[in-house]
């Protein structure tokens, strides 16, 4: 070989990183799509009362939308809806593989997130770079939820392991 | 050995006694020393040598200002260059070794030089070393450089955490004056973090001790830090602020003992800097000579460690503050005169011996100080501390942008108000004395009611400056050797600005960042031209505040961590296989299966060729762009037409940029009127993205159409070669009747599948997608069915061979920033197109309309393949690059070399034996079609 | 680290944004009707002031592109306005 | 001009050196000049000594509005080097690189060039054809290009990350032997002093404030310390030039950036080449100080002010320590950062521009001061001639409108 050796891994659903006051999950998401266009529209189609979140707001329990543009949002939901293509005023896209979700909780969740994330509160879109990827963040109970396209998951998860030993 | 150890002061651990070497001799200290403490105390007075004439060197100061005292320090077999002695902390069984020394401090070799020093000026090495070349001169020069030794073997961590913080008030610096601002802040019931970069708050209170209230500092200090925690503050101490940068942003370095540094990015809503400042040398001749030092320090070291500097002690100053420190030395029970050049001075210290109006002019001594004279009066010492003002730490001030005033009471530059976005108090503004600092902190952090009350009067002090008729050799900069003379000089050949003074003679540019030796050197530069201070100006203060780091910067980016590449889902699977990894385009890839590179890939080719291949094309862009304004878009941004594409087809087409460059290539699927897929190159899918953003956004009705990258919901297998739809058929796919270029979405067990019959091989192929959590069960059933078909799986080497053979392109290896579709032998459009689109324009001009351009062509062989990056040279005149080969490898179906290459007016000349050139050797080839297998594309349908 | 302002995101780390180009270009066309000097001005041609600009940029976050004006020289941030027709 | 040489030195050392005279006199500006270089850096400096030397035309002034050589000839990592991929480019860098070989003597200035050699390290098999690419281009065009394998960049550069965790192992890459570092403030003061004793005014802190056109010819230049009157006017002021120029209502592809570099404490030897990676886009070398200099990518956000921001520092930080683990041990020590003007294909603009009488020579972006000789030779070329050197007319600004750009990053894939 003349390269290198790439030892860290995709974490696979269920993969968990534990560290002194920390507990990082990882989980697949049960139904995501996105839509474009007229949200209104298109929350009011696909997942009626759906909130629509921006970066740490708190998610509640499906159907919400986390906010990535003006236009662009990611509607999770309890599984897949698969109503894609473009509909009167607004498009769909099945993305329920596109991310997966990585939970962070516990009392130090806080440095972890001082340590990965820049400012930016109380914005209306929850895309953002975390660690360094692109992402979309928000608030879980007892934590953050992170939603990270699934090829760069490796990496965050093996930053986020180190961090947790070098907090 | 002078220095020596009080029985009872400082705060030293008695009871635990710590042993290390000094180059190679043992001395012991106690826990709680610094490694500059214990050496004060306990070790030899020459710590190092200095950079240029290696004179002897012993320690000055008590923090990051210190010049002199720098030690390469080995712990547990791992050593760290260049340590400030002053700012570590001792460990039982460290060596230290002297810098720039050889063998050692005491006995260097080099210190020769200084008896040449007369004909080593400032900037000599610009007058000389011209005759043999500087490189002849260059080794030496080398080795005699440098300070510490790097530990070749010694890979410290990546692992120092970068931290952001949003903060309402950041006060830096924990002496008296940012404790009260703190205090006067958090009682308000602000949130404020309080920074410094000593283990404990405090700052000169720590040293010079004090009652605020009338009770003890500590109290004060202790009620502070108590205030600020319990208002939601933080207090961060062993941590250094080290620059101010753009749009209010700090970076400090927070030091740690047991875990990873951190790096800290703060950005406050108001800033307080209380930052102190910095006791100034004073300049006579021979004062570099060990057992000169700050007066300030040797009270701290006194105070806080036990450490005395010596026993018979001469104090030169021009101010109130080392009358505190002769105080305490002379309780100590050291022989201290102290020498103030004023004519009115406070009373002498109990025991103090006090000479008014009276000036040291010159030390003695061979390698460490023996005597002085002061006023043409010879006194006898062993140790000399000096005092010639402060110098206000206004570095953040400045970096944030700040102006400075010259102020002649304190005769110091200090913060002009108003004109950068922090308040500065404190000494760092020049309000030296405690009950100043107390009272400027308080009133900066909005304190209400009066100030925390202390006794004392402000510092008294009068201006001292390097006197430019001064004899001798005084020095300036003590780490670079820059002396007065050498000011002098560069006055006398116009390097007179400051910063030519800087650059000619290295004066400030040690690794104490000039700390105590700017203010003089631009001091003296004024005196030389008879410039006042604001006049002659200052350089710019820069970050570091201090030396940072590089692992605190370069914080946890490393390895696999760096610019991590995106990685498949399948990745477990495909290593099962035999996979070897290899990245292409941002992505991790199977390069090929199993350990032989180059057999594996020839044999992977030719199979796929033979019966089938079966290769992960995930990476593959798909960007989704849907709306009734897709294919309006679409024929905006592409060069191919997209808008006459049936549903249910793809085609093959290239984006441009708007300067004509062929920027990416690939296939638009259309599935709907309103829905299109884009598979752009894996590796610019990002930046296709973005072109057909902003178009959409700045020219079209976004409203209209929408774009969403989805590429990573699917995984997308492909199979190709002449068996590859039976192995299909095996793995229970169901094909539907697909021409060439035909793309159907349908299910396969329920789940969805898209598949396009879409080629990069020149074979029949199909492109199987499905969404990704559905994928390992695909990749099963085609592994499963593989055995049974002869094929086998393709890493993306031999998928290379595969599309070699065919002459399709790779773009960014075959093309390159002046590749424009027209050289591809895609004219088509750019002939015919009427409409607007990217990158029109710019295939019209002169240049390129010559038809010399360098066109895709292909290149036939014997023997071994070309190498890639041969160039072919021009068939006429001088001897000159007419192109060069692209892509080469050898075809096992073919049984021969084949090559790619970009060649002038290439296309015209197909047939024609042209020479090859590579590293020096020449070899012949023919120009041929690019396409070398299959030319009527008769496999496609197979 | 500088912070921009999306007109749609608010304050965000310089590191989320991409400097497009000088705002105020507009594309000559149609092609065959451009002169090669126009066109070289319009794809190359700047004014790289001191002080005030006004720029496009991307939030690559978003994908948003949007005018900012800036000081060139202090680095200050004057403004962010959406692209015209783009509203919330 | 006084002699600098050993005998000198040891000379004036008995007398207290007390015999050196100014190492270039600090002129105030006379009514008129034969031509005026605006931008005391070393380019404008070299063109001012090159019209005196090469010309004969000495009634000139540069007029600098700060300090000489303030601006980027002082605040670079010092690389000089001609590994370029097209030959256009060689040909202009290759004539510097001669400069500079000689230029110590010419100037009686050591300038303290080390051509130590420069490795542009591959990582990657398609990486390494790059580079056979470019060493190819190199041979041909004349010039010093050899495609080195990894055991002797590791023979050259033993503390390379070589270990099983690099992200970026080194498979070799492009060396040029006669590439190097020179001492940039020698290049400044060199020039000064030499232009200076062939009667050329050196007058700073005096900035442009106009530049006078009559009847579509320059005619004059307005400065803060008065108007002169000229019919040449040569703009060499990297940033600023762009500002130069719209005085006259010229445009320029120009874009703005900072441009950092970095500067670690000082230690004995222990990396003894140039290296540029390609893997992390940081570059590195040691000063004869012992100093690490390092460089790496632009800040991405145009700019006029010359300051470093942090994103950058990390990238170019983080990816030293890539290349180097053990170089963690070491302490950032200085920072700064120049203001470069750059070009869309990253090639220098030079020749004439707007009125009859002026040209420029700028877009230098990333690589001003390995040209300075031949920036300097070039535009005296046409300050004197009024017509383009064969080598500086393929950078004409005519090539943005004929099409024909020089982008090297485009042409090899690497950035320079």
């Amino acid at each position: 070989m003349d390269e290198r050796d790439w030892t860290t891994r995709t974490p696979d659903p269920g993969a968990t990183l534990m560290g002194e006051g920390v507990t990082i999950r990882c989980a697949a998401e049960s139904g995501a799509s996105l839509v474009s266009g007229d949200l209104d529209a298109a929350i009011a189609s696909l997942a009626p009362g759906a909130p629509m979140l921006g970066l740490l707001d708190e998610v509640p329990e499906k159907p919400f939308a986390l906010r990535i543009a003006r236009d662009r949002a990611l509607l999770c939901t309890d599984a897949p809806l698969g109503q894609e293509g473009w509909r009167d005023g607004f498009a769909v896209s099945g993305a329920d593989d596109l991310f997966l979700v990585i939970e962070i909780t516990g009392a130090r969740r806080d440095e972890i997130r001082s340590a990965c994330l820049g400012g930016g509160v109380g914005s209306p879109s929850a895309a953002t770079l975390f660690a360094g990827q692109g992402a979309l963040v928000a608030t879980c109970p007892g934590g953050l939820c992170v939603r990270v396209e699934a090829p760069q998951a490796a990496a965050l998860w093996t930053h986020l392991d180190r961090l947790i030993a070098a907090l | 050995m002078t220095g020596w150890r009080h029985d009872s002061a400082g705060m030293v651990d008695r009871d635990r006694p710590l042993s290390f070497t000094f180059d190679g001799q043992p001395c012991t200290g106690f826990a709680g020393d610094t490694l500059a403490s214990a050496l004060l105390a306990g070790g030899p007075r020459i710590l190092g040598r200095s950079f240029k004439y290696h004179r002897p060197r012993g320690l000055w100061g008590m923090g990051g200002e210190e010049p002199n005292a720098i030690l390469d320090v080995t712990e547990n077999g791992r050593t760290l260059p260049n340590v400030r002695a002053t700012t570590m902390v001792l460990r039982d069984g460290m060596a230290l070794r002297s810098v720039n020394a050889a063998p050692d401090a005491a006995r260097d070799r080099l210190g020769l030089i200084d008896l040449a020093q007369r004909f080593l000026p400032a900037g000599f090495y610009y007058k000389t070393f011209m005759a043999l070349g500087w490189m002849r001169w260059e080794p030496m020069i080398r080795r005699m450089a440098g300070l510490g030794v790097l530990d070749a073997d010694h890979h410290p961590p990546a692992d120092a955490p970068s931290m952001t913080a949003e903060i309402d008030l950041l006060v830096i610096g924990a002496g008296p004056a940012g404790l009260a601002a703190a205090r006067a802040a958090a009682r308000a019931g602000r949130a404020v973090w309080l920074v410094d970069e000593a283990a404990e708050p405090g700052g000169a209170l720590r040293w010079r001790g004090g009652e605020i209230d009338g009770a003890p500092w500590q109290a004060f200090a202790r009620d502070s830090c108590q205030a600020v925690t319990a208002a939601g503050g933080r207090v961060l101490t062993d941590t250094v602020l080290w620059g101010a940068f753009d749009h209010g942003m700090f970076a400090a370095w927070e030091r740690r003992a047991d875990r990873p540094d951190r790096h800290w990015r703060l950005r406050a809503r108001e800033v307080i800097l209380a930052a102190g400042a910095i006791e100034r040398p004073l300049w006579f001749a021979n004062n570099d000579l060990p057992g000169v030092m700050s007066s300030e320090a040797a009270l701290h070291y006194l105070a806080l460690y036990g450490a005395v500097a010596g026993r018979r002690i001469v104090i030169g100053c021009a101010g109130d503050a080392p009358y505190a420190t002769a105080a305490a030395l002379a309780a100590a029970g050291c022989q201290v005169t102290l020498v103030d050049a004023r004519s009115e001075t406070p009373p002498a210290p109990e025991g103090v011996t006090l000479r008014r109006a009276a000036r040291i002019t010159r030390a003695h001594g061979h390698r460490e100080v023996g005597a002085v004279t002061v006023e043409g009066v010879h006194l006898d010492c062993d140790t000399v501390l000096v005092s010639g003002g402060f110098t206000p730490s206004v570095h953040l001030h400045c970096q944030a942008g700040g102006k400075l005033d010259f102020d002649p009471r304190t005769d110091a530059l200090i913060p002009r108000p108003g004109s950068a976005p922090l308040l500065t108090v404190g000494a760092a503004c020049g309000a030296f004395g405690l009950a100043a600092a107390l009272a400027g902190g308080h009133v900066a952090g909005g304190g209400a009611g009066p100030a925390p009350a202390a006794s004392g009067a402000v510092w008294g002090i009068a201006p001292s400056r390097p006197d430019p008729k001064a004899r001798g050799r005084v020095w300036i900069d003590p780490q670079n050797d820059v002396t007065l003379k050498d000011v002098k000089l560069a006055a006398q050949e116009g390097y007179r600005s400051v910063e030519h003074l800087k650059r000619y003679t290295t004066l400030g540019m040690a690794t104490d960042q000039g700390r105590s030796a700017n203010f003089a050197g631009l001091a003296a530069m004024a005196a030389l031209t008879g410039q006042t201070i604001p006049e002659t100006g200052t350089t710019t203060y820069r970050p570091p505040f201090t030396p940072v780091p590089l692992s605190v910067i370069g914080g946890m980016r490393r390895g696999e961590g760096f610019a991590p590449p995106r990685r498949l889902r399948l990745e477990a699977q495909h290593r099962a296989l035999g996979a070897r990894f290899r990245e292409y385009g941002g992505w991790l890839r199977p390069a090929h299966y199993g350990t032989d590179e180059a057999k594996a890939a020839q044999a992977e080719a030719r199979t796929a060729r033979q019966t089938a291949g079966l290769y992960d094309a995930s990476p593959l862009g798909k960007i989704e762009v849907l709306g009734p304004g897709a294919a309006e878009l679409l024929d905006f941004c592409g060069y191919v037409r997209m808008s006459t594409l049936k549903p249910g087809r793809a085609r093959y087409g290239f984006m441009l940029s708007e300067t004509g460059i062929v920027f990416d290539d690939g296939v638009v699927l259309r599935l709907a009127e309103d829905r299109f897929i884009v598979s752009a190159s894996s590796g610019h899918v990002g930046s296709v993205r973005m072109i057909l953003e902003e178009a959409r956004q700045d020219r079209f009705d976004p409203a209209r159409v929408v774009l969403h990258d989805v590429t990573a919901q699917w995984t997308t297998l492909t199979a190709t070669g002449p068996a590859s739809r039976a192995l299909l058929g095996g793995a229970g796919i169901d094909l539907p009747d697909l021409p060439h270029m035909g793309v159907a979405e349908t299910r396969w067990q329920g789940v969805p599948l898209r598949i396009a019959r879409v080629s990069f091989t020149g074979d029949a192929s199909w492109e199987l997608s499905v969404p990704a959590r559905h994928g390992a069960a695909l990749q099963a059933a085609l592994e499963t069915a593989r055995a049974g078909h002869g094929a086998c799986w393709v890493g993306l080497e031999a998928v290379m061979i595969l599309r070699a053979e065919k002459g399709f392109i790779l773009v960014g290896k075959d093309t390159d920033g002046i590749t424009m579709p027209q050289d591809l032998g895609w004219g088509g459009p750019r002939d015919r197109r009427q409409d607007e689109y990217f990158g029109r324009r710019s295939l019209f001009t002169p240049e390129a309309m010559r038809p010399d351009r360098r066109q895709l062509v292909g290149l036939e062989t014997s023997g071994a393949p070309l190498p890639t990056g041969a160039h072919v040279l021009a068939s006429d005149g001088p001897r000159r690059s007419a192109g060069f080969v692209t892509s080469s490898c050898h075809s096992p179906t073919l049984d021969r070399p084949v090559a790619l290459a970009m060649i002038e007016g290439g296309r015209s000349r197909i047939g024609q034996e042209v020479t090859v050139f590579h590293l020096g050797t020449l070899s012949t080839a023919r120009i041929t079609d690019a396409c070398a297998l299959d030319p009527e594309g008769a496999r496609l349908h197979g | 680290m500088q912070r921009f302002s999306c007109p749609f995101c608010g304050l965000r780390d310089e590191t989320e944004f991409h400097f497009a180009a000088e705002a105020g270009k507009h594309r000559p066309e149609p092609a065959p009707e451009v002169s090669d000097a126009d066109w070289a001005d319009y794809l190359f041609g700047n004014d790289a002031p001191r002080g005030p600009a006004r720029e496009v940029w991307v939030h690559l976050t978003c994908g948003e592109f949007f005018v900012m004006t800036r000081d060139t020289v202090t680095r200050e941030v004057l403004g962010s306005a959406a692209l015209p027709g783009r509203s919330q | 001009m006084q002699r600098y040489s050993a005998f000198s030195l040891l000379r004036h050392g008995l007398t207290g050196h007390r015999g050196w005279r100014p190492a270039w006199a600090k002129a105030r500006p006379r009514a008129a000049y034969d031509a005026v270089i605006v931008g005391g850096g070393g380019h404008g400096l070299a063109t001012a000594y090159y019209l005196a030397k090469n010309h004969g035309i000495s009634r000139v002034a540069v007029l600098e509005k700060g300090w000489i050589g303030g601006g980027n000839t002082g605040r670079n990592t010092t690389a000089v080097r001609s590994n370029y991929f097209y030959p256009e480019s060689v040909a202009l860098y290759d004539l510097s690189l001669r400069l500079y070989e000689r230029l110590s003597r010419a100037l009686n200035y050591n300038v303290m060039l080390s051509q130590r050699g420069m490795l542009i390290a591959a990582h990657t098999p398609a990486q390494m054809e790059i580079c056979a690419r470019i060493a190819n281009a190199m041979q041909l065009n004349g010039v010093d290009g050899h495609l080195m394998g990894a055991e002797e960049a590791v023979r050259r550069i033993p503390l390379l990350n070589q270990t099983a965790d690099a992200r970026f192992r080194c498979l070799g890459g492009v060396w040029q032997g006669r590439a190097g570092v020179a001492r940039h403030d020698a290049v400044a003061w060199g020039y000064a002093r030499a232009a200076s004793a062939l009667g050329v005014d050196i007058i700073e802190n005096c900035a442009v404030t106009g530049l006078d056109v009559q009847g579509g010819r320059i005619c004059g230049v307005d400065t803060t310390l008065g108007r002169i009157r000229t019919e040449r006017v040569g703009l060499a002021a990297a940033g600023a030039t762009p500002g130069l120029a719209a005085l006259t209502g010229v445009r320029l592809p120009i874009h703005t950036y900072a441009l950092q570099a970095f500067v670690s404490e000082p230690v004995k030897p222990m990396l003894d080449t140039v290296l540029l990676y390609l893997g992390t886009g940081t570059y590195v070398s040691q000063s004869d100080k012992g100093e690490l200099v390092i460089g790496g990518g632009l800040d991405r956000v145009p700019t006029h002010g010359q300051r470093g921001n942090l994103p950058a520092q990390e990238t170019v930080i983080s990816g030293l320590l890539e290349m180097f683990p053990a170089f963690a041990q070491l302490k950032l020590l200085r920072q700064w950062a120049g203001v470069v003007d750059v070009v869309p294909d990253s090639s220098p603009v030079i020749g004439p521009v707007g009125p009859g009488g002026l040209y420029v020579n700028c877009g230098w972006g990333t690589g001003g001061f390995k040209a300075i000789p031949a920036g300097g030779w070039l535009l005296a070329h046409l300050l004197a001639t009024g017509a383009h050197h064969e080598i500086s007319r393929p950078f004409d600004l005519d090539r943005f409108a004929r099409g024909r750009l020089i982008d090297e990053a485009a042409g090899s894939g690497i950035a320079h």
